[in-house]
């Protein structure tokens, strides 16, 4: 029954219904992005009215906001947070510096452009964005589920080589388990 | 407010000998300069002696060109309600100095700062190697001769798409065929 | 033979029912919960969704048997309740396994989850998972104190050791025993406190200090499964304790109504409040709510 | 910490009132809360204000801004036909490019919602991809707020009653702390040098002059301009009329700053010594000229730092031509053009004064002599009004009333003076004038703000006491019995617009005649060109209209001459002249090094 | 589990940690018996970055330092500049900044309430208080044009003035806020268990308090009175009537009620600078941007934030780029030496709390 096609477009149609309902952040603000995130989960913006609430650790997550830059050091402890996520698992890119390289673009500290090392499903334009602009963030994502494009982490799994690469040039210390998905 | 500034500098010069009065401000700082060596017992008479007990900040500043990294330490009384720099030079290519935080135990994480950003070694100094970088290979990022830009460049990638951009004024200089002169394009902007 | 393929047509229906009921409620309480915080909330349906998406979630988490089996300890125990638990009295589509002494088995099958719950966490080599079952389980050493002693009590009062049996000297008598215990009553409801780990007594689980305690190891299929046993698992309490103490119920509605109005009482009460530290709270709990169990106990005594 | 602290206990369930309460909560996609009216949002940029200056692209702290050149926006004089390109993924809405863009073209606006799940699609051109956001502009520069200093550091001057005592130069000059200040207001946009004729190197020596190397900034200066200090008085300075800063305040003193990194130098030595000139090694060639004014002895300075054999035929007893003897003194003292001269002379250019072309050397010799001829000629005849009465005693030509005050000859003008034009020619022999005691009147066809004098020197004459009648036509020049001068009948006229579109026509007003008494008139309505001294050579170099027909390396129809200044262009400015003179220059060493593309 | 110490990584990934950093603790039981902090994760190298940009240039890093509350940041550094160029600020732009620096206040510690509560599981008081702090921040949103960052302290005054109807909407929030403080006090100070948590927990002396060198409100907290704004007045303080309020104990509590006492100091101040605000300019302009050089020589300007003192050192070598800036915050003293100190012997379930109460703010500690 599995097999019928019909059946499989409804069984992936309440799939990716129930997953656009339903997503849980993970409780990891990497940059100074962190600071909209309460008042877009808390009451006057509220985003729990779309399924959106915290999950305080990366088993229970489904999306891994970048919050802005990510320093190197942050940037190892990331990967590693979006590897023990389950999938499907998406990655949203929060404010300029998740693009290229926003304020920081000269710093030593900090990566450029994050989806050299993270498959990238939304960036959300703005430094910092407002809450709106989160949970507009959040419905593009919704829709990009609900039409079945957020596969981020098939890329990952397909490209891992290349992303590893890209991964292991900038952090000279790699000591991490393998990616087992 | 003249005349407890005076007393001050009066009274750290008589009480070390290589105490030089800096500069004067009509606001309530005073500036001392000291040789690196009397740092931890300046700071520690100003603290017992003298009741400045609020270390407010600890500063170092690169002085490349001259080859000297100088430190800044601000201590702050409550009573005197005056702010004291105690600077001092350290030789840029053997920095040491004496760590001071028993006297002041915030001095720690300066300290640690320091030995990591400048390279400046602490004697004395317990704390773990690494304190704010990871892993990093390069020279103490914050001597003026790291140039961040370059190693972002060298080590980052920039996303494409921006190679159109073009300089004005190169493009008006292109199109009426004026020639800049090399020695005047350092004034360009 | 017929008789045993009814029962078991019953016992899905219970359980689905419990399910469904038990994830409504969590949707209202989130309801709920967002109205008194200012907020509009989400649909009270959302746990439904959530539960969907944790069961479409590819798991691939692998720490050991025993971590997979802390889950499904779990809903063995919470099914496990709610057999037990006397739904609706005399309704076939809700049949139960009672018997003399399901009472004491009760106290025993409760425990039996959470014990389950600290081997599977054990073994996942996440302190916090580790350092929550712990709290987990010393908290639960604290309120069991007062809802024995009430269980206790009501067992000497009425001389009987099953749920049906209390059941039925509600049904006799006419009064609820919140009314003719009093004191017992008091004391299972502020150990149901404990038992629901709302605040004050989350510290369990709290995400601020421990990531989610217990089930920070814990995604996807694993965690729909645990979110499907507490859904089950609650509504097989606060049967319980409709049955216990609020007379039962003999139809839905009615049932829905007492077990919504008596878990509130615990919902509204953590809305407002911090959590206790393990000690303060195993301290709270040997407090007033054992005194009342002493209460209720001497009563017992005196009156029967 | 009471056995049981009830308060403590019931009071925080008080909280739960909240429940009956409406929430506060936005549903954001359902209402939209407008952003506030000062919002940084998206950049808008208005197109046709923008000027393409790139000083947002230079504040940006992010390197976020590019100057890119977009389709249908072509480069003109003063717009480098550029615009900004947003990198949103570098942007951090900090609004300093708003602050400091000096048209106010660039501002923010109220949208701030963008998301995009591909990258690349953060590269906005602000006007281009969001024309709507014209309507929502909200975080906009005011003159107030902007950052651009748009008052000009204030040029000291004489006072209007001092400087009419005589002939001491009006301008004071910056001193360094002003020259500082006015050069640091500098935005080094550069589209000043594509206005300029010789194209000089302004935003680098403003940028060595506001650094404090003023050493540096006359260097630069010297790159192609060898009477800087000349340009630095008198220039017309159209440089300063597309300023960036000029759209909202005012220029940048472009002129005067370059007359003070130039009088920095106080004599030819020291500028000899500053400058540091490379003379290359002879290399045997030769090079006439015929006219010391700006275009030759621009072309006679670089020829010879070239390494050529320069020499300079003047008829004159000074060099400089019309700067010599066309700018009266007060505006460039004799003594700054002597310096720049013996400057131009201690490299090695050879003048041969008082001698004319024509006259006491013939052109024939010249051309065959020297391997290359350039021709600085000017124009050294006036026009006349060609009204009744204008051979009267009195009446003369304005540039030859200067010629000769500057030659230091006396020339009795009388005490009721009027000049008639309305270019510098016209207020330069009004305020020469009214230096020597005179009462000076200015008649000009169009209304005060058409003259084409500069603004200054209108202003400086008004100052000075001088009365301008406008829109007065001179009809006739009535003599007196020994036939002087008496007075001038004129007619006044009205400003009619032109229906092709031109400028407005000034047309006579019936009846309006009137007469003013004079003791002198001047005429100064231009111009022209004397090219009698070429005698055989008229037939292979060719004159239209006037001009030397010159192609777009100043070289006439016969190769081997070469031609600049008011004899050729159109502009009739000292700049200019230089500039013809430098390009010169250049094709005359291609020419002659072979390097010709 | 006893005999044997386990160790706990509290961040960088964690629900409780403030920001992004990491506390590495030992356990026993419930016991901490060490702990070690651990920074860097969001360290971007500001003043490094600072000496490329110019002196203007810099300042739009400023608010970055730290984000629940930049202002004072801006604060310190232009006044450390206008110190340094002896640059002469407008009076009104003077009373806009203290209305500035007020407000951030309020966000800010608005924001503590939810930390703060949120560490001890009162996520009601977090959803009301984050909440109703966007009301202060709809007010930097019509002030400033930015919500979060604001840019708008700059050398030489202030960037914009305030728009028409401004103060009556700032009088209308405090109204609201006043009342609904009192809400806060019900579901937060009067509550038994939120005082059992937080009395006695985290406890620092006086003596540790200045041999560490505590600031701002924990300082305070310790019964030691000393506020910037008093003791080294800055713009118009000491023109204002305020009080400097202090609290025994040096626990959590005792900094929380230094906290609630602050929040109301504020309104006050913001309704008298509102009433006091005189007309007249509010920018002492800047020359051109991309060629202000400032003077030779040095500055160090402190600013009284929400977590403690603020203090911006800058070094001018006479070019328009800065030598040094470098940025003293405030949880650059408590957020590393005085929390692994004050941890040790704490429990577990407290960290979070006791960070909170510190003001542990890690951008600040690394920049």
């Amino acid at each position: 029954m599995v097999n019928d096609k019909h059946s499989q477009k409804i069984v992936d149609f309440i799939q990716n219904w129930s997953r656009k309902h339903s997503i849980w952040v993970l409780a990891y603000g990497t940059g100074c992005g962190a600071i909209e995130i309460p008042p877009t989960m808390t009451s006057r913006y509220d985003a729990e009215r779309l399924g959106v609430r915290g999950a305080a650790t990366p088993r229970q997550a489904d999306v891994l906001m970048i919050t802005g830059y990510l320093t190197v050091k942050t940037l190892k402890r990331v990967i590693r947070v979006y590897e023990q996520m389950q999938d499907p698992k998406y990655v949203i890119g929060f404010g300029s510096c998740t693009i290229n390289g926003g304020m920081y673009y000269d710093s030593y500290n900090t990566i450029n452009v994050l989806d050299k090392y993270l498959p990238v499903d939304v960036y959300i334009n703005g430094c910092m964005p407002r809450p709106e602009a989160v949970l507009s963030g959040f419905a593009q994502l919704q829709k990009r589920i609900a039409e079945g494009r957020a596969d981020g982490a098939t890329q990952y799994k397909e490209n891992l080589e290349w992303y590893r690469a890209n991964q292991k040039r900038i952090i000279p210390n790699w000591v991490m388990p393998e990616y087992n998905w | 407010m003249k005349e407890l500034k005076e007393n001050i500098i009066q009274r750290l010069k008589t009480n070390f000998a290589d105490a030089v009065a800096g500069s004067e401000f009509s606001y309530n700082r005073v500036d001392v300069h000291v040789k690196k060596e009397t740092i931890p017992s300046i700071l520690f008479y100003l603290k017992e002696e003298m009741g400045y007990v609020h270390l407010s900040h600890i500063s170092c500043v690169d002085w490349l060109e001259e080859g000297e990294f100088e430190l800044v330490f601000i201590v702050w009384s409550p009573v005197d309600k005056v702010k004291v720099f105690v600077k001092t030079r350290l030789d840029r290519e053997n920095p040491v100095l004496e760590n001071i935080d028993m006297i002041w135990r915030q001095a720690n994480t300066y300290e640690r700062e320091f030995r990591e950003m400048f390279g400046i070694q602490f004697t004395g100094l317990v704390a773990p190697d690494e304190f704010i970088l990871e892993d990093w290979q390069g020279p103490p990022p914050f001597r003026r001769d790291f140039d961040t830009a370059e190693y972002a460049k060298k080590t980052f990638w920039n996303r494409p798409g921006r190679e159109d951009a073009q300089d004005v004024r190169e493009t008006i200089s292109g199109r009426d065929g004026e020639e800049i002169p090399d020695f005047a394009k350092k004034y360009s902007r | 033979m017929e008789e045993v393929l009814y029962n078991i047509l019953g016992a899905v229906v219970t359980f689905i029912v419990a399910f469904v009921v038990g994830m409504t409620y969590g949707g209202l309480t989130r309801k709920i919960t967002a109205r008194v915080q200012n907020r509009k909330g989400p649909p009270f349906y959302q746990n439904f969704i959530d539960a969907f998406k944790l069961a479409s979630k590819k798991t691939a988490i692998h720490h050991g048997v025993m971590h997979l089996m802390g889950p499904a300890f779990l809903m063995v125990t919470s099914v496990m309740t709610l057999l037990i638990v006397p739904v609706l009295a005399g309704n076939n589509w809700f049949p139960n396994l009672n018997f003399h002494g399901d009472l004491i088995f009760l106290l025993y099958i409760m425990t039996f989850g959470p014990l389950g719950m600290a081997l599977g966490a054990g073994q996942t080599g996440n302190p916090n998972s580790a350092i929550g079952v712990t709290r987990g389980l010393s908290q639960m050493v604290g309120f069991e104190i007062p809802w024995v002693m009430s269980l206790v009590a009501l067992m000497i009062q009425y001389h009987t050791t099953s749920i049906t049996g209390l059941m039925e000297v509600q049904a006799q008598s006419g009064t609820w025993l919140m009314l003719s215990s009093p004191f017992a009553f008091i004391a299972a409801v502020m150990a149901m406190f404990g038992m629901f780990r709302y605040s004050p007594f989350d510290i369990v689980g709290a995400p601020t200090e421990l990531a989610s305690g217990p089930v920070s190891e814990n995604g996807g299929k694993f965690l729909f499964v645990m979110m499907s046993a507490g859904s089950v698992f609650t509504f097989a309490k606060l049967t319980l304790y409709v049955d216990l103490f609020m007379g039962g119920a003999s139809n839905l509605v009615v049932l829905l109504i007492k077990t919504f109005l008596l878990y509130m009482i615990p919902v509204l009460y953590g809305v407002t409040s911090p959590r206790y530290r393990t000690e303060q709270a195993v301290r709270w709990f040997w407090g007033w709510p054992t005194f009342f169990g002493f209460l209720a106990i001497i009563q017992a005594v005196i009156l029967k | 910490m009471s056995f049981f602290d009830l308060t403590g206990t019931l009071k925080p369930l008080t909280a739960l009132k909240q429940f009956g309460k409406q929430p506060h909560t936005i549903s954001y996609p359902k209402v939209k809360k407008e952003a506030a009216d000062r919002y940084r949002g998206f950049h808008y940029n208005d197109l046709e204000e923008c000027i393409g200056c790139g000083n947002c692209s230079t504040i940006c702290q992010n390197a976020a801004i590019d100057m890119i050149q977009i389709e249908g926006i072509d480069g003109k004089k003063g717009d480098s036909g550029l615009r900004p390109r947003v990198d949103n993924g570098r942007c951090c809405w900090c609004a300093l490019c708003v602050e400091v863009c000096p048209t106010g073209s660039l501002s923010l606006t109220k949208d701030y919602l963008y998301v995009s799940e591909d990258p690349d699609t953060f590269l906005w051109t602000p006007g281009v991809d969001n024309p709507e956001g014209k309507e929502r502009v909200s975080f906009t520069s005011t003159g107030d707020s902007s950052l651009n200093v748009f008052q000009r550091v204030p040029m000291r001057e004489l006072e209007g009653k001092e400087r009419v005592k005589s002939f001491a130069e009006v301008v004071l000059g910056y001193n360094e702390a002003e020259a500082r200040a006015e050069a640091s207001r500098c935005i080094s946009c550069g589209i000043c040098t594509e206005v300029c004729p010789d194209h000089m190197h302004i935003p680098e020596y403003i940028n060595a002059i506001a650094a404090g190397k003023d050493d540096e900034a006359v260097r630069i200066i010297y790159d192609n301009n060898p009477l800087p200090e000349m340009c630095g008085k008198v220039c017309t300075r159209r440089c300063e009329d597309v300023c960036a800063l000029a759209h909202r305040g005012e220029p940048i003193a472009i002129r005067w700053l370059k007359r003070y990194a130039t009088e920095t130098a106080v004599t030819a030595d020291i500028t000899h010594e500053i400058v540091n000139p490379v003379i290359k090694e002879s290399n045997g060639k030769t090079v006439g000229i015929v006219g010391a004014g700006p275009s030759g002895l621009t072309a006679a300075y670089y020829l010879a730092l070239r390494g050529y054999d320069v020499t300079i035929f003047e008829a004159n007893a000074k060099a400089g031509g019309a700067t010599m003897y066309g700018i009266p003194k007060y505006r460039l003292p004799i003594e700054s053009l002597d310096k720049q001269i013996e400057y131009i002379q201690s490299i090695g250019v050879k003048i041969h004064f008082n001698t004319k072309v024509g006259k006491d050397i013939t052109f024939k010799e010249i051309y065959e002599k020297y391997d290359v001829v350039f021709m600085g000629v000017g124009f050294p005849a006036a026009w006349t009004l060609g009204i009744d009465g204008e051979d009267a005693q009195g009446s003369v030509q304005a540039v030859n009333y200067l010629h000769a005050i500057n030659s230091g000859d006396k020339v009795e003008i009388g005490d009721k003076v009027i000049v008639v034009g309305g270019g510098n020619v016209a207020i330069d022999a009004a305020r020469v004038s009214k230096r020597f005691g005179a009462d000076v009147t200015i008649l000009y066809r169009r209304r005060v703000e058409d003259m084409p004098a500069d603004w200054e020197e209108i202003e400086g004459a008004e100052d000075e006491g001088i009365h301008i009648i406008p829109q007065a036509i001179p009809v006739a020049v009535h003599k007196d019995e020994n036939g002087r001068v008496k007075s001038l009948e004129y007619v006044l006229a009205e400003m009619v617009p032109d229906e092709r579109g031109g400028r407005p026509k000034p047309v006579e007003i019936e009846g309006s005649n009137t007469t003013i008494e004079a003791t002198s008139v001047m005429a100064a309505i231009g111009q022209m060109g004397d090219y009698s001294f070429l005698d055989e050579y008229a037939e292979t170099i060719k004159v239209d209209r006037g001009r030397f027909v010159v192609n777009d390396k100043q070289q006439t129809t016969d190769p081997k001459v070469f031609a600049g200044g008011d004899a050729v262009n159109r502009t009739a400015d000292a700049i200019s002249a230089i500039a013809d003179g430098f390009r010169a220059c250049k094709a005359i060493d291609e020419m002659m090094m072979g390097t010709e593309k | 589990m006893r005999d044997k110490a386990t160790t706990l990584y509290i961040g960088p990934q964690h629900p409780g940690i403030t920001g992004n950093m990491m506390v590495k603790v030992q356990v026993e039981g419930d016991t901490i018996i060490k702990a070690r902090t651990e920074v860097g994760y969001l360290h971007r190298a500001f003043e490094k970055l600072q000496e490329r940009r110019n002196w203007l240039q810099s300042f739009t890093l400023l608010c970055r330092f730290c984000v629940p509350e930049p202002d004072p940041v801006e604060e310190s550094y232009a006044r450390a500049v206008e110190m340094l160029e002896g640059r002469e600020v407008p009076e009104r732009a003077k009373y806009i900044r203290v209305l500035m620096l007020e407000l951030a206040r309020m966000g800010s510690y608005l924001l503590w309430y939810g930390g703060q509560n949120g560490s001890l599981g009162l996520y009601t008081m977090g959803q009301w208080s984050v909440g109703d702090r966007n009301y202060i921040l709809d007010l930097f949103e019509e002030l400033t044009g930015g919500r979060i960052y604001h840019m708008y302290i700059w050398p030489g005054g202030v960037r914009r003035d305030l728009p028409e109807g401004f103060t009556d909407k700032v009088l209308r929030t405090m109204d609201y806020f006043e009342k609904r403080l009192k809400d806060y006090d019900d579901l937060m100070f009067t509550n038994t268990i939120f005082q059992k948590r937080t009395q006695g927990v985290g406890v620092i002396s006086k003596e540790k308090a200045v041999e560490w060198g505590v600031v701002g409100p924990v300082l305070r907290g310790c019964g030691i009175k000393s506020d910037i704004r008093i003791d080294d007045p800055y713009e118009i303080y000491d023109q204002l009537d305020f009080e400097v309020p202090t609290a025994e104990g040096g626990d959590i509590w005792a900094r929380a009620l230094v906290r609630r006492a602050e929040i109301r100091q504020s309104i006050r101040i913001i309704r008298q600078v509102i009433e006091k605000m005189p007309s007249g300019e509010i920018y002492n302009k800047i020359p051109n941007p991309l060629k202000w050089a400032l003077p030779k020589g040095d500055a160090y300007a402190r600013t009284e934030a929400t977590r403690g003192e603020i203090g911006m050192y800058i070094v001018s070598d006479g070019t328009v780029n800065p030598r040094r800036t470098h940025l003293r915050g405030a949880a650059y003293v408590h957020g590393v030496s005085l929390l692994e100190d004050l941890l040790v012997g704490e429990n577990v379930a407290d960290i979070s709390a006791i960070m909170n109460s510190l003001g542990t703010c890690p951008p600040e500690i690394e920049r």
